[in-house]
């Protein structure tokens, strides 16, 4: 018996409760769902036929549908009580992640508080706990879960009010809480496995969510089966893991990942495999295109799970496997790579795209793809860092954009215009006159992402190009050599792209905030004076987030920076990730000294100087006041034309792999083998044979007395003859 | 062939039995059925003799009764009941192929059961021949040698075929019995 | 005598076997098959000073079956004859399913 | 709850009074419809069906006992009942189970009320028949479940053959004739190579005594052929068995039989019989043949077959355009799952496959009541015709969307446990083809995602769909006790998992595999 954790006899015992919350949240929602769907009576067929009316596909273009067709659809039946239910559970669930976060900070905690619940898979050797863990990581991980969940869950009260599907919304939002925090607390990879595929579950629902449109099913599924590719290699990984470490928990696998030989072909493939899952998770290359077509959700549900917390979950999940990735070089290479690639790439894409929340979506895939250079370089500290603040300041872009959206719905609603797109950037256009606070926190975001200081993005986003930059001087990642390159190499052209990445950022967002709030307003005539502000419960939470990504910053303070300026305490997250992701981070900086003072301070510069560029280019560059309304837009051209259509790698996949995959089912195995072969040729075919023998019989059976006693004295002909030969 | 035959008896034995096989054979060739029913009568009255030859004078006696008296009367009675006593027609016997085919089948027929009787013979006496009165008065009689065997061992098989008569008997009239105009067919 | 009598009946056996497949009279070949009946008859007799007297005991029973057969073989002929007024085994072909 | 089962000495009548229980309902059904010959169709129906209910809940409340009763970590048959039945030929009423029998025989008794219910409308014509056929079945899968005599065995493994094959050629669908006599030949041919294989054994066995051995405990102890011999002894039960698992490339009944089988013979069919190769494999081939079953190539054929179909179930499955038929070629893949684990001779693939089988049972048992529902109502199973459902009838989109992500494998639903139970058990021994096989989570997401979208999602584009009424009560009533299943199993399967081990590992003990594997002893392969 080990003696008693710190943790054991504190609020932490109750952690249990933390997923238990949502889950009753979305129990009690779900059966509420399902209620306010039961018929009035059998006899009132109109009472169904005017709640068919409200999600008529009529209107399922995009967003738009939240709100009815009719002047003022009556509100989801149980709507007073979902809105306490389902924020309420988050209310509590952070409140009580503060009460553990209290107790963590004055506890000496070195080991993770691990609570046991039951014996979940008990097989043999395979001793599967459903057990929770509780550490400094998962602590931030459920901070931000919690916390910003709960604000987005507030938004969602005003996004969400006129809409049929009500209570079904908050059902599908407290499900995903709970599957994430699942993820983040789970001691063993299964349970995490368990919240991995929830989260997953939920985005498939959330972005189904209007599940009338095609487009919309579509998506949902689009998304479910990519993360389906991921989770294969994380399932894969598992079975690695555990055939060779015969073990599952994290604790153990820390404890026995020095089985491993450093760097050898085995934990490189571990590694690989569980990347496929985290690269599906995150959307990161070659699995990143279902993010974009994820918008078709509600945007409160982009804001959470497509850009705060579900897609964050691999960036979790190679710092919580830390161990395995800081001896596995090539694999941990691997992650900063495809992450800068990422970047870049999204960023390219990001550039051209006219749904406001399209933009969003590719600087989520390209901010994802920092933090993967950040975990990917050993800096497990900073790829947190990045996916805190990210989740401020993106969430806070995300619900901006909601609100955005939703001024623009309800001016449409109001003057019946059901053709024109309101997320497109092109029907927008001098929104600030109308949207005051939502144009001011959508700067904050902005500057935030671009990494102006001090806004939070400058500091995450700094760290991990210091980082890169340190690791190419002298690591094990360095001296490694990644297929016939040297680590050192590898790792300045990763500095380089998350540089270029961090220009085209700059670019696409200024970009995006000049068409969205400035220059003249090309909503029409009509619609544009019923442009207006969103009610209170929607803009506090865009200001809350907009302190946090003002301020986010604050938690990571990089010593560079508080030796020239005084800000506060230094490097507050990284000493307190220390026990978790320390020694991970050491073996793969291998003792090497820190960069020079002078070095970062020149470093610092670039990301500054960068990232203003990138604000100044687009400024003078880009004219809003050219723009027409989409309907009018000139098709763009060349080059333009295909990041318009995002390198056409849709196209792309569709004819390489989803066609000849489908054709090949249906034409070979299925019409061909099983039908033609298999039916054809051994069922049918063994009966053709049988009847056709029959027939041969049939024919002997003539009804001749004359042919039967032929046959009769043949037969014992024969049989006397087999006697007499088998007699003597 | 060890057992000694008084050369009377074998001048018999084979007289009735040439008789027989010739009977049977003329009996096979003829077209008119009351021609071949009157070679078969021939043939059963001299496998009679030959039945009496082989002490078995109460299965021959049976023979001349049942077989050569009743059955062969019935087959004539049948002749002419349907009047079939001119019938002859061209194609009643099959043609040629049909008879060298027949004759090759029975050639190969009676080369087995030679064969097979052969082996038959070899495995021969087991139990003496008994002949003579005096064997005869050791087993019961004539009647009694076979009726012991019948009645004992066999009497299962004896009530039973009692009862396949009976079957028979119903059967025939069942079967021959003239249908009315209205269940015929 | 025993040789000479299986030889007997195996000839005469063989000789009803090959008027069954000739003949096409379906009365002569009945007639056929009585002389089958007969040649096995002959070898149980025979066989029977061999062996004891079951063997006459079985042509006994023979005999009985013969009359059976030929009592009902017969009686199906003429019901036959009824129906298709002929004997030919040529033209009948009942049996057909 | 032990106490009460011993006072009335429940392990000595139970199994024989399951197996009896629905034999006296075929008379009663039998004596019913006799009497009731006058009665109008509703009538009738309305009696079968009442009768076969309560005979149904009867058996499945006498069976729950079994799940306290018995020892589970014993080797030794439990509640083992022995008589002689024909002792000159070797033949003995010989009956007992082990954790995986009971796991089935639960099933079994837990899914045929719900049969019933499922069939409580749509069986209009013959009720009696009907219902008495599938009494008649449930003796037959019971007593395949139970025999412990080879010949007993066979009795019930052609009993149960039977009435299905009359399910499906007399209320099944317009291609039912095609359809059952393809299911009949198709399995009597393998039934009839395995009763060869057993009089060989039998016989050998029995050897100079000339008296046949058929007792299945005589069998395994003595079980020593040539190896030639034991090949084809193995070979002989294999078709047997493929054939009923369906393994590939012997699956091309089953889409036939489920198209054209009403709803409750589909479901029997899925969730029970398909268990019947798996288990015979299970108790049988595996334990009586163990050089033949772990020779190496053998394991190489079974596991490549088995991957096969676990792949080939899933692509076929994606293209069909009918509900029905992509259920049924879901279920050659997910029995291709329960083949990759018996042959990994591990003791997490072991049960797993256990898990998987009876996950099987729950999940597709429900689609098929799931589908039967909407054929009642739409008589249609092609998915051009629907869309949009969920509009309209969301009960029923939630519980196919449950049913439907537990098929998939969804963690917290009973489909993972079993999947990945299976998968990790397997990777031990044969890592490749667990991988190639770990790929159907993906295309498994494609075609229930697809399914479930072109049902419920979508727009509801169709008049007659607008109008259609969500799941009355009864339907409720029989979609719950399976839903609960498939959360309790994917949740809490500790239970189950502690009932088949003994039973798994003294199969594995008995091929040569590795139960149970020290993790200190593991050495790191480089």
């Amino acid at each position: 018996m080990q003696e008693a954790h710190p943790l054991a006899e504190t609020a932490a015992r109750f952690i249990w409760w933390l997923p238990t919350l949502p889950l009753i949240g979305f129990l009690i929602n779900g059966a509420l769902a399902l209620a306010a769907t039961a018929k009035p009576g059998p006899a009132d067929p109109s009472a169904d036929h005017g709640h068919d009316q409200s999600t008529g596909p009529s209107h399922a273009a995009s967003d738009s549908h939240a709100h009815g067709d009719d002047a003022h659809p009556p509100r989801h039946r149980f709507a007073r009580a979902v809105s306490v239910v389902g924020p309420g559970v988050m209310v509590l669930a952070f409140g009580l992640a503060l009460a553990i976060f209290a107790v963590m900070r004055g506890a000496e905690m070195h080991a993770p508080y691990i609570n046991t619940l039951f014996s979940w898979m008990p097989v043999g050797d395979l001793q599967l706990d459903a057990a929770l863990q509780l550490d400094q990581l998962s602590m931030v991980m459920v901070l931000v879960i919690t916390g910003i969940g709960m604000l987005i869950h507030l938004f969602s009260i005003g996004y969400m009010q006129d809409d049929p599907g009500y209570a079904r919304f908050f059902a599908y939002l407290n499900l995903f809480v709970f599957s994430m925090l699942l993820l983040v607390l789970g001691a063993n990879m299964v349970v995490t496995f368990v919240g991995w595929e929830g989260v997953g579950l939920c985005s498939y629902l959330l972005i189904g969510f209007w599940f009338t449109e095609k487009a919309n099913a579509d998506a949902g599924k689009k998304a479910f089966v990519v993360n389906r590719i991921g989770d294969f290699g994380f399932m894969v990984a598992m079975f690695m893991l555990f055939a060779n470490l015969g073990t599952l928990n994290y604790v153990d696998i820390a404890a026995r990942a020095g089985q491993f030989a450093p760097g050898g072909a085995l934990v490189t493939t571990i590694c690989l495999f569980m990347l496929l899952g985290c690269f599906g998770k995150s959307a990161q290359i070659p699995l990143y295109t279902w993010l974009p077509d994820a918008m078709a959700g509600p945007t409160p549900v982009s804001a959470l799970i497509h850009a705060a917390t579900m897609v964050t979950a691999g960036v979790y999940l190679v710092a919580r496997t830390s161990m395995l990735f800081s001896i596995a070089p090539v694999a941990s290479l691997t992650v900063a790579l495809v992450g800068a690639v990422t970047a870049l790439f999204a960023a390219t894409i990001g550039l051209k795209q006219w749904d406001i929340k399209k933009v969003l979506a590719y600087s989520t895939v390209s901010q994802l793809g920092y933090m993967f250079v950040g975990v990917g370089v050993g800096a497990y500290t900073a790829g947190v860092f990045h996916l805190v603040t990210h989740a401020f300041f993106k969430a806070l872009l995300f619900l901006g954009s909601g609100s955005v959206i939703f001024a623009m719905h309800r001016a449409y609603h109001a003057i019946h215009n059901h053709s024109d797109d309101a997320q497109d950037m092109r029907n927008m256009g001098g929104m600030k006159r109308y949207m005051p606070v939502t144009w001011v926190v959508m700067w904050v975001a902005t500057l935030a992402i671009a990494g102006i200081p001090p806004f939070a993005g400058f500091f995450s986003k700094d760290e991990i190009l210091g980082q890169v930059f340190a690791r190419a001087h002298g690591s094990t990642l360095a001296s490694a050599t990644y297929l016939g390159v040297s680590g050192a190499t590898v790792l300045y052209a990763i500095w380089i792209l998350a540089l270029a990445a961090a220009l085209l950022t700059a670019i696409y967002m200024t970009r995006m905030m000049l068409y969205t709030f400035h220059g003249p307003n090309r909503t029409g005539d009509g619609a544009q004076s019923h442009l207006a502000e969103a009610p209170w419960i929607m803009t506090g939470p865009l200001v809350v987030l907009a302190i946090l990504s003002a301020f986010g910053g604050w938690l990571n303070l990089p010593e560079t920076v508080t030796e020239m300026i005084p800000l506060g305490p230094t490097a507050v997250l990284e000493h307190w990730l220390e026990p978790v992701v320390g020694g991970a981070t050491e073996r793969i900086a291998a003792g090497s000294a820190h960069t020079a003072a002078s070095t970062e301070q020149v470093l610092l510069g670039v990301a500054i100087a960068i990232a203003v560029a990138g604000i100044a280019l687009a400024w003078t560059r880009l004219r809003p006041s050219s723009l027409v309304p989409k309907p009018l837009a000139e098709p763009s051209t060349g080059f333009q034309k295909v990041l318009e259509n995002k390198w056409y790698v849709d196209e792309i996949y569709d004819v390489s792999v989803v066609k000849p995959v489908y054709a090949t089912s249906r034409g070979v195995l299925w019409k061909f083998f099983d039908v033609g072969v298999i039916d054809t040729l051994f069922a049918n075919g063994s009966a053709a044979l049988a009847r056709f023998l029959g027939w041969v019989g049939s024919q002997v059976q003539s009804g001749q007395l004359g042919t039967y006693a032929w046959l009769l004295v043949i037969g014992a002909v024969l049989v006397i003859r087999a006697f007499a030969q088998a007699g003597g | 062939m060890n057992e000694f035959y008084p050369l009377v008896y074998t001048f018999h034995f084979y007289l009735f039995g040439l008789v027989a096989l010739a009977a049977a054979i003329v009996f096979v060739t003829r077209k008119s059925p009351v021609a071949a029913a009157l070679w078969l009568v021939v043939v059963m009255t001299s496998l009679a003799a030959l039945y009496v030859m082989l002490d078995a004078e109460f299965v021959a006696v049976i023979q001349v009764l049942v077989y050569a008296g009743a059955i062969m009367v019935v087959f004539l009675f049948i002749v002419m009941l349907l009047n079939l006593g001119t019938l002859s027609e061209l194609g009643e016997i099959r043609g040629k192929w049909g008879r060298i085919a027949a004759a090759l089948v029975g050639l190969a027929l009676v080369a087995e059961l030679a064969a097979l009787s052969r082996a038959a013979y070899s495995l021969r006496v087991t139990v003496p021949a008994r002949s003579g009165p005096e064997a005869i008065a050791e087993t019961g009689g004539v009647i009694g040698s076979i009726a012991a065997p019948m009645f004992r061992d066999y009497l299962l098989a004896f009530e039973l075929t009692s009862v396949l008569l009976l079957v028979a008997i119903i059967g025939s009239v069942v079967l021959a019995r003239k249908r009315s105009e209205h269940d015929a067919g | 005598m025993l040789a000479e009598s299986l030889a007997l009946s195996a000839a005469l056996f063989t000789i009803g076997v090959v008027g069954v497949l000739v003949r096409r009279n379906a009365i002569i070949v009945f007639m056929c098959v009585e002389l089958m009946l007969n040649a096995v008859n002959l070898s149980f007799v025979a066989l029977a000073r061999a062996h004891g007297t079951a063997g006459q005991v079985f042509a006994i029973f023979v005999m009985t079956v013969a009359a059976a057969e030929a009592a009902v073989g017969l009686a199906i002929i003429i019901a036959i004859f009824r129906h298709v007024r002929t004997v030919n085994l040529k033209n009948i072909n009942l049996l057909r399913g | 709850m032990n106490g009460l089962l011993a006072a009335v000495h429940y392990n000595t009548w139970i199994l024989t009074t399951l197996l009896a229980l629905p034999l006296a309902g075929v008379a009663v059904l039998a004596l019913q419809s006799r009497a009731a010959a006058g009665a109008d169709a509703a009538a009738k129906m309305e009696i079968a069906r009442r009768t076969a209910l309560a005979l149904f809940v009867v058996e499945a409340a006498l069976s729950v006992g079994l799940w306290w009763s018995l020892d589970y970590s014993s080797i030794e048959w439990q509640a083992a009942v022995t008589l002689p039945w024909i002792p000159a030929w070797g033949i003995h009423y010989k009956i007992g189970v082990d954790g995986i029998a009971v796991v089935l025989i639960l099933l079994t008794t837990f899914l045929m009320p719900l049969t019933v219910l499922g069939s409580w409308t749509g069986i209009r014509e013959k009720p009696f028949a009907f219902y008495a056929m599938l009494l008649l079945m449930t003796t037959g899968m019971l007593g395949v479940f139970v025999a412990l005599d080879l010949a007993l065995f066979y009795v019930f493994w052609e009993l149960m053959l039977i009435p299905m094959y009359l399910i499906i050629g007399m209320w099944g669908g317009s291609r039912r004739v095609y359809a059952s006599i393809k299911f009949f030949l198709f399995t009597m041919l393998g039934s009839l190579l395995m009763l060869v294989a057993i009089l060989y054994v039998a016989f050998k066995t029995g050897g100079a005594s000339g008296v046949p051995v058929f007792d299945y405990d005589l069998l395994a102890s003595s079980a020593a052929y040539p190896a030639q011999a034991a090949l084809w002894l193995f070979g002989a039960f294999f078709v047997a068995f493929a054939v009923k698992v369906p393994m590939w490339p012997l699956h091309t009944w089953l889409p036939d039989a489920h198209v054209e089988a009403p709803t409750g013979g589909s479901v029997v069919l899925a969730s029970i019989m398909l268990k019947m190769g798996t288990f015979g494999f299970i108790r049988f081939a595996l334990p009586l043949f163990p050089s033949a079953a772990s020779d190496p190539a053998v394991r190489t054929v079974m596991v490549t077959l088995a991957v096969i179909g676990i792949v080939y179930g899933a692509l076929v499955s994606m293209v069909q355009p009918d509900f029905k038929k992509l259920v049924a070629y879901s279920s050659v893949s997910h029995l291709g799952f329960v083949m990759l684990g018996l042959f990994a001779f591990t003791t997490q693939g072991m049960q797993g496959a256990v898990m998987v089988n009876l996950n099987h049972g729950i999940s597709t048992g429900a689609l098929f009541l799931l589908i039967g529902m909407l054929y009642e109502r739409r008589h249609t199973r092609l998915f051009d015709e629907f869309g949009g459902i969920a509009r309209v009838m969301p009960m029923y989109a939630v519980a196919l969307s449950i049913v439907a992500f537990s098929s998939m494998g969804l963690p917290g639903t009973n489909g993972f446990v079993g999947e990945f139970l299976v998968l990790i058990g397997a990777f031990r021994t044969v890592p490749v083809a667990t991988t190639i096989a770990t790929t159907v989570v993906i295309i498994a997401a494609v075609y229930l995602l697809w399914m479930v979208q072109r049902v419920i999602y979508n727009p509801l584009a169709r008049r007659e769909n607008a109008v259609l009424h969500d799941l009355n009560w009864r339907e409720v009533g029989l979609l719950v006790p399976l839903v609960i299943g498939i959360f309790w199993l994917g949740i809490y399967p500790a239970p189950i998992l502690n009932r088949t081990h003994a039973a798994a590992n003294r199969v594995i003990e008995r091929v040569g595999g590795v139960p149970e594997v020290n993790p200190t002893e593991l050495t790191v392969r480089q």
